[in-house]
């Protein structure tokens, strides 16, 4: 199949063309000629991407695999490595994925960033992620993955820091860029620990394996690799041995979670995640968002024949990834910055995918990612579209932008819907499917999930009744605020309709429609062996679903109870103070007219007040203590993780070091003597240290 | 063996002016006395080469190293110090510092030197010369005419470093 | 009492010992320069000792041979640097040459 | 093994370069004024004449020239090709860097040769005689180059602490030597293999080994006989420091190559031989001073020396893991080094030549001022740390799989460590590239660039990125560079070393055949 390679390469001709000649071709020409290469090349790879979708489909279930061999990089020995793209139906959700999000976004920026100076550096970076993020979904081997994995990095640090006159933006860009290293050092020492491992093994199996698997040869081919680990004695071998006093196969799954876990922003590592809003909106929806965030997640799906190995590691992963869903829908009920809010969102939802992918639900984390692109990317760009027309990205200075942003309005609505895992919506079935795996695995993984799935509902709809509900901020901006133009509304549009048609159609469950879900389905030749067959309990999955479903909704209701018309409720509970206050004078001022309505109206009216009032003051004003205690508090963990974990972790891993280097510089001197007495000193220490060693 | 050897005597004369001499070069106030028992170590030197029967190399020590490098090294102090300076100074630093790993490195020859069993094997018989010439023109030419161009390039370069030098004080 | 290999060996070894001190200790770039060659001559002597008592040829003294040529050079280079470290700095003492450091 | 006349041939490339040394010089001579382009000129020619002999008198088998003293074998003949490719680029690297060529731009080109003619033969020796004296030649070639920056007191005291450092590192290495001959009775790496290999006294070895190693170590620059590096390395001429960290560095490891390969036995009598552990030693220890000084550096010189510091390091781990998957790390590296390596020091002429300094707080906002610069910066400190789609990549990728093929708990910890340190360097290359692109510049007005460094720049920077596409031409010329290593012939004077070579004819044996 050479075609395979065009998907890949379109992206990457056109980040050539503008980011070579895009400044010329803009001169010349206009900006137009910059977005037709940008999003042409991205429908063209969509459309190939889709064409190979179906190729795919049309073979029978155990030969869906076609790969696209470029060239060969490394032949050592006998370790050979090509140069080659694999698509599988695993890598054809990615790509599909991808292009088709990726096509969207790109139109959409095209509205956007239409007045940016530094257009055609956009495009050709946006289009160069592209590219790096394909490779990465298709790559055949560690190595290519890896390029692309540094690739994404690389375009990922470049577009955070895209408006990089502001200090911020560029730290912020920086900090994406460290942390990322910390997980980058993860996977490279997962993947050589991997490559010793298995490289070891070969000596313990016996020779006559080798004669049934004559492809048992060292290699960084991924398929291979899962070939190789299928065979018993093999993996046996490989999983006995140890490193450094641990067990090999946790050992390599940890440090390749690691390197998961800081592309897909989870605990620790998350802390990158939200200073990468500073980049332009429509960067924070398609990579941080829909795809890069989601490599560590493919990575982990990719391998989990590797994973399943360790059951001790898919303990610590499901753990973190709770945690981190716990903790990122926390720290998002307190955010003020819309686009914070959706990246906490996006911490959290990760959490969720990793907990599904760590509980052995292979398909619904994959499930999850697809629903989460597409409600994700849909709110990014709703809030995109919001700040375009506000110009700001402060919630408590919007308000009431319903009627003025209609279309935005009410894609974002469905965004919230999707998310918070209402029926028909694609977040229902997915979270659901995840959730349920949980409670297999153990109740109390279920419970923090449903918690913060609760609290997921909640902190949407306070985004969304903070932004669109209520009252303005001010008079000018009913004014100044307009709906975006079309080029971008129709996308939002069309994200809001995945949101709803993707969940049912590739992930209806087993019980409403009588056989296994078309993703599940799709998935199985790839996670065949890992899959855990779903328990016949209907009972039990209802009532899970039920409680999904109630969850939700305690979580919407919430939202709406505090947040449906803020300023209104505050101004009616002070106009409420006084007028309870004052019955008692207008009794016995004597107007009957008064005092009958008093006594009819104003007393039942009263009494209603009365309680509501009380159930405003005791209960809802309780709420509110207790939810900025809860701030305070998060805001102080936040704080304190970013302080002593990042700029603790970070600076203090690079404070050591830099310590350690200016102790360097203090041993050279510039005196001639102290050099040459280093050559007696070394000779001394050499001869000492290897003896004794 | 009370009988008096007169080899080991001239080793042990020879071997004395060269270590004092050494011990005189590390420490002397004077960087002129350094200068002058550096003589005493290199003539020592050629000494024991003449006393192991490497007479050909025991004169080309006198004529090179005492005759060209050591010449050279007076000039150089000469040229960096005024001259007519009663104490031309020549400080040493950080004794206590430096003693410890150039004496442990010291050890380390010495113990070497004698414990280990080297292959010995019958002596060379005297005179050399002729024999080294005939290395020279048979399995060492190679050596040989390759440092001739380094000597000649040593001599450029000095020269290059040299001039610029003078052309600078020229300059000021 | 029969003149061995050993007395040669211990001989360079304390010359080696001594160069090493003074490269270490002197502050004067040409005394330093008097270190090196006490080190070339360690070695030297070396060479011609065990040419004599172990290989019982040649080539040990061709070595030595070539380490005084190549001292000669390198001496000569040496000097005409400290010359321009003199022109520069005014001194030649390795405290004051010492404004390349950190 | 060939003698003196029918060794001639063989040794082609090595008089022509020579010759040149001494055209160059007479033409200056001779013309009335010195006249730089014309003495690169004839350099050029030069050495495209050398590589087209070694080509041209290339053989995939190795044999003995000069009685053995050195050896014409592939793996010389890989050495040679990268050595002239390096003062080829040298030579266009310092057309326009006026520090160093003007007015005696005849002598600098001479002694650029000269010091390629002995790193010519420091790749080819295999006797510790022809290992010194090649040794010393680049030494001394490079104190004056070191020293050649007119007016300029850090050039002086760059060369004056080179020098001394330098005479101590061969006076120490000289004694090792003579250890070795002590224990051989003869000076060819062949013989002081065997010698080393029946001798009881291993500390004798050792300490030898680690003497020699202060002279090989200084040359490649590797902790601890690396402080002179950069002090030398900042107060250089620029060209002559691109110069020094390329060529002399990999003439270095090309005689470590053949002084473990063919000089050391793998095991020592009775117990296993130190060297791995020796090595490992000093390769963690090169790499992580190199890297953690460089975090603290301002000046962008000082902060290339420390990396190239760090560099040699990652080379020292494949000589580690020895053996040809090593050995091909090695060459590998080396290859990707010239050029990522020149190629950063050219930008900083290239930018010095406009008119910005060495602080890297000058480099401020060089992506707007000089975006072409910028990019050629960014490629190399890219492929220096070794991330992917460059050249450096494969570089480390192979050093790491060599490590890991070979196996113990040493080779993964010292993978490890070198993984480790391949994070923490990529802090201080980020440190450029944030001044480059992310802080604001002073002046902004653009920077135009010489044609020539434009070029020159373009020339090293499309190999790093194409090489790593591209990579299985220069692994097929490297494997057929290991393909026959030169059995390190015998000289047979030694009455010696007869005796000794029929007691151990069997152990040779044994150890080629583990090679």
């Amino acid at each position: 199949m050479g075609w395979l390679r065009y998907i890949v390469l379109l992206p990457l001709v056109g980040a050539a063309i503008n980011g070579i000649v895009g400044a010329p071709l803009e001169r010349r020409f206009g900006r137009r000629v910059i977005t037709v290469v940008a999003v042409g090349v991205m429908l063209a790879a969509a459309a190939l991407a889709i064409a190979a979708a179906v190729t795919l489909a049309a073979r029978p279930e155990h030969d869906r695999q076609i790969v696209d061999r470029l060239f060969t990089m490394i032949s050592l020995g006998r370790v050979h490595v090509d140069f080659a793209l694999a698509l599988d139906p695993l890598s054809t959700i990615m790509i599909l994925v991808i292009t088709v999000v990726g096509a969207l976004i790109h139109a959409y920026s095209a509205g956007y960033m239409a007045d940016d100076p530094s257009y055609w550096r956009y495009f050709a970076y946006l289009n160069l992620f592209v590219f790096s993020m394909l490779l990465l979904v298709l790559g055949d081997s560690f190595l290519t993955l890896f390029i692309g994995w540094e690739g994404v990095g690389l375009c990922s640090y470049l577009l955070i820091g895209f408006w990089y006159r502001e200090p911020a933006n560029a730290r912020a860009g920086m900090k994406a860029f460290i942390v990322n290293r910390v997980g980058d050092f993860g996977f490279l020492a997962g993947v050589a620990l991997l490559f010793w491992g298995l490289a070891g093994s070969w000596s313990v199996i016996d020779h006559r394996y080798y004669a049934d698997y004559p492809r048992l040869v060292p290699t960084l081919d991924l398929r291979l690799v899962h070939d190789q680990l299928a065979v018993a004695p093999f993996a046996q071998a490989f999983a006995a041995k140890t490193f450094l006093g641990a067990p090999l196969p946790l050992v390599v799954a940890l440090l390749l979670f690691l390197g998961a876990a800081g592309k897909s922003a989870q605990l620790p590592l998350y802390v990158w995640l939200p200073d990468a809003m500073a980049g332009p909106t429509p960067v924070s929806a398609l990579i941080h968002a829909a795809t890069m965030v989601t490599a560590g997640v493919y990575l982990m799906v990719r391998l989990h024949f590797l994973f399943a190995l360790s059951p001790a590691a898919m303990t610590v992963i499901a753990t973190v990834g709770v945690a981190t869903a716990l903790f990122g829908a926390i720290v998002a009920l307190f955010q003020y910055d819309l686009k914070r809010v959706l990246a906490y969102s996006t911490i959290s939802q990760l959490g969720f995918m990793f907990l599904g992918a760590a509980t052995g639900a292979w398909w619904p984390a994959m499930f999850h990612l697809v629903t989460h692109a597409c409600f994700k990317a849909c709110l990014f760009l709703g809030a995109g579209s919001v700040i375009h027309g506000t110009h700001t990205q402060d919630m408590r200075e919007m308000g009431g932008l319903a009627p003025l942003m209609p279309r935005t309005r009410w894609s974002y609505l469905v965004g919230c819907w999707a998310i918070a895992g209402f029926p028909w919506a694609a977040g229902f079935y997915s979270k659901d499917e995840i959730l349920a795996r949980a409670y297999e695995r153990s109740p109390l993984l279920w419970l923090a999930g449903a918690v913060a799935a609760m609290l997921t509902s909640f902190y949407m709809f306070r985004s969304y009744y903070l932004t669109f509900e209520g009252r303005a901020a001010s008079e000018e901006q009913r004014h100044a605020v307009h709906e975006s133009p079309r080029s971008m509304t129709w996308v939002l549009l069309a994200l809001a309709a995945a949101s709803i048609v993707v969940g049912p159609l590739v992930g209806l469950p087993e019980l409403w429609s009588g056989r296994e879900p078309l993703l599940a389905r799709w998935l199985a030749p790839v996670t065949a062996g890992a899959l855990t067959a779903t328990p016949e309990r209907r009972g039990l999955e209802l009532a899970l679903m039920f409680a999904s479903l109630v969850v939700a909704t305690v979580g919407w209701i919430a939202a709406r109870l505090l947040y449906k018309d803020l300023r209104a409720r505050e101004g009616a509970l002070a106009t409420l103070r006084s007028r309870l206050g004052g019955v008692p004078a207008l009794v016995l001022d004597g107007f009957r007219v008064d005092a009958l309505y008093d006594a009819t109206f104003v007393r039942a009216f009263g009494a209603t007040a009365r309680t509501a009032a009380w159930f405003d003051v005791h209960v809802v004003d309780g709420v509110i203590a207790a939810l900025g205690a809860l701030a305070r508090a998060a805001a102080f963990i936040t704080a304190a993780i970013d302080h002593y974990l990042v700029d603790g972790a970070v600076n203090g891993v690079a404070d050591l070091l830099l310590g350690a280097g200016r102790a360097l510089r203090r041993v050279q001197t510039g005196r001639i003597n102290n050099y040459v007495l280093g050559v007696a000193m070394g000779v001394v220490m050499l001869i000492v240290l290897t003896s004794w060693l | 063996m009370s009988a008096f050897n007169p080899g080991a005597f001239f080793f042990y004369l020879l071997a004395g002016v060269t270590v004092i001499s050494a011990a005189g070069v590390a420490l002397a106030r004077n960087i002129l006395y350094s200068a002058f028992a550096l003589l005493g170590t290199l003539a020592g030197v050629a000494g024991l080469y003449l006393f192991l029967g490497a007479d050909f190399l025991g004169v080309a020590q006198l004529l090179i190293y005492i005759g060209g490098i050591l010449v050279l090294i007076l000039f150089a102090v000469l040229l960096t110090n005024r001259i007519g300076e009663v104490r031309i100074s020549n400080v040493s630093s950080g004794l206590i510092v430096g003693a410890p790993p150039a004496v442990a490195v010291m050890a380390l020859c010495v113990r070497v030197a004698l414990r280990t069993p080297w292959p010995l094997t019958e002596a060379v018989p005297a005179p050399t010369t002729a024999r080294l010439g005939e290395a020279f023109l048979q399995e060492l030419l190679l050596p040989f005419e390759f440092v001739s161009l380094v000597l000649l390039m040593a001599l450029v370069g000095a020269m290059v470093i040299a001039r610029r030098a003078a052309k600078e004080k020229g300059v000021r | 009492m029969i003149i061995g290999l050993s007395h040669f060996l211990v001989v360079s070894a304390i010359l080696f010992g001594l160069g090493l001190l003074t490269v270490a200790t002197r502050r004067n770039a040409v005394a330093i320069l008097m270190g090196v060659e006490l080190i070339l001559n360690a070695a030297a002597l070396n060479f011609v000792a065990f040419s004599h008592y172990v290989e019982g040829a040649v080539t040990g003294m061709v070595f030595a041979l070539f380490i005084i040529v190549l001292a000669a050079a390198e001496a000569a280079i040496a000097l005409a640097i400290v010359l321009a470290i003199f022109r520069h700095f005014h001194s030649i003492d390795a405290n004051d040459v010492s404004t390349l450091k950190d | 093994m060939l003698d003196n006349a029918h060794s001639l041939r063989a040794f082609l490339p090595e008089l022509i370069v020579a010759g040149t040394v001494l055209a160059v010089l007479f033409v200056d001579l001779l013309a009335r004024r010195p006249h730089v382009g014309r003495a690169a000129a004839l350099t050029a020619v030069g050495l495209v004449a050398a590589g087209a002999a070694t080509v041209m008198t290339m053989r995939a088998d190795g044999y003995g020239l000069f009685f053995g003293l050195i050896a014409r074998d592939p793996l010389a003949d890989f050495f040679k090709l990268l050595f002239l490719a390096t003062n080829l680029l040298v030579v266009l690297i310092s057309l326009r860097a006026r520090e160093a060529t003007d007015e005696s731009a005849a002598e600098f080109f001479a002694l650029t040769l000269t010091t390629t003619a002995g790193m010519m033969l420091m790749a080819s020796a295999t006797d510790l005689l022809t290992a010194f004296l090649s040794l010393e030649t680049v030494s001394i070639m490079s104190y004056v180059l070191a020293g050649f920056r007119r007016r300029s007191r850090e050039s002086a005291e760059a060369a004056l602490k080179y020098v001394i450092y330098g005479g101590v590192a061969s006076g120490v290495m000289l004694y090792g030597m003579s250890l070795l001959y002590g224990l051989a009775g003869s000076t060819s790496f062949t013989a002081v293999r065997l010698a080393c290999a029946h001798t009881p006294a291993a500390a004798t070895v050792l300490l030898a080994v680690v003497l020699c190693l202060a002279g090989f170590g200084y040359k490649i620059a590797s902790v601890p006989f690396h402080m002179w590096c950069p002090d030398v390395y900042q107060g250089a001429p620029t060209p002559v420091t691109a110069f020094l960290s390329v060529g002399p560095k990999a003439a270095g490891f090309a005689l470590l190559v053949r002084f473990f390969g063919g000089s050391l036995p793998a095991e020592l009598v009775g117990a296993p031989a130190p060297w791995p552990i020796l090595l490992g030693l000093i390769a963690a220890a090169t790499m992580t001073v190199g890297n953690l000084a460089a975090l603290a550096q301002t000046n962008l010189k000082r902060l290339l020396a420390y990396s190239s510091i760090a560099h040699a390091g990652y080379v020292l781990l494949a000589l580690c893991a020895g053996g040809s998957d090593g050995t091909r790390a090695i060459l590998l590296y080396l290859v990707t080094y010239l050029f990522m390596n020149l190629g950063a020091f050219l930008v900083i002429i290239a930018v010095a030549d406009a008119g910005i300094g060495e602080e890297i707080a000058e480099w401020r906002g060089l992506g707007r001022r000089a975006p072409w610069a910028a990019v050629a910066m960014a490629i190399f400190l890219f492929s220096l740390t070794g991330l992917p789609p460059l050249a450096g990549f494969f570089g480390k990728f192979y050093v790491f799989a060599a490590l890991l093929a070979r196996g113990g708990s040493l080779m993964v910890t010292l993978a490890v460590i070198g993984i480790l340190n391949s994070a923490v360097s990529l802090y201080f290359y980020a440190r450029v590239l944030k001044a480059m692109y992310f802080e604001a510049p002073t002046v902004d007005e653009p920077l135009p660039l010489a044609r020539l460094h434009a070029a020159t720049l373009a020339l090293l920077a499309v190999p790093t990125v194409a090489l790593f596409l591209v990579w299985s031409p220069l692994q097929r010329f490297v494997d057929s560079s290991l393909g026959q290593w030169y059995p390190a012939e015998m000289r047979p004077r030694s009455a010696q070393l007869d005796r000794s070579v029929k007691r151990s004819s069997v152990q040779l044996a044994n150890t080629s055949a583990t090679k």
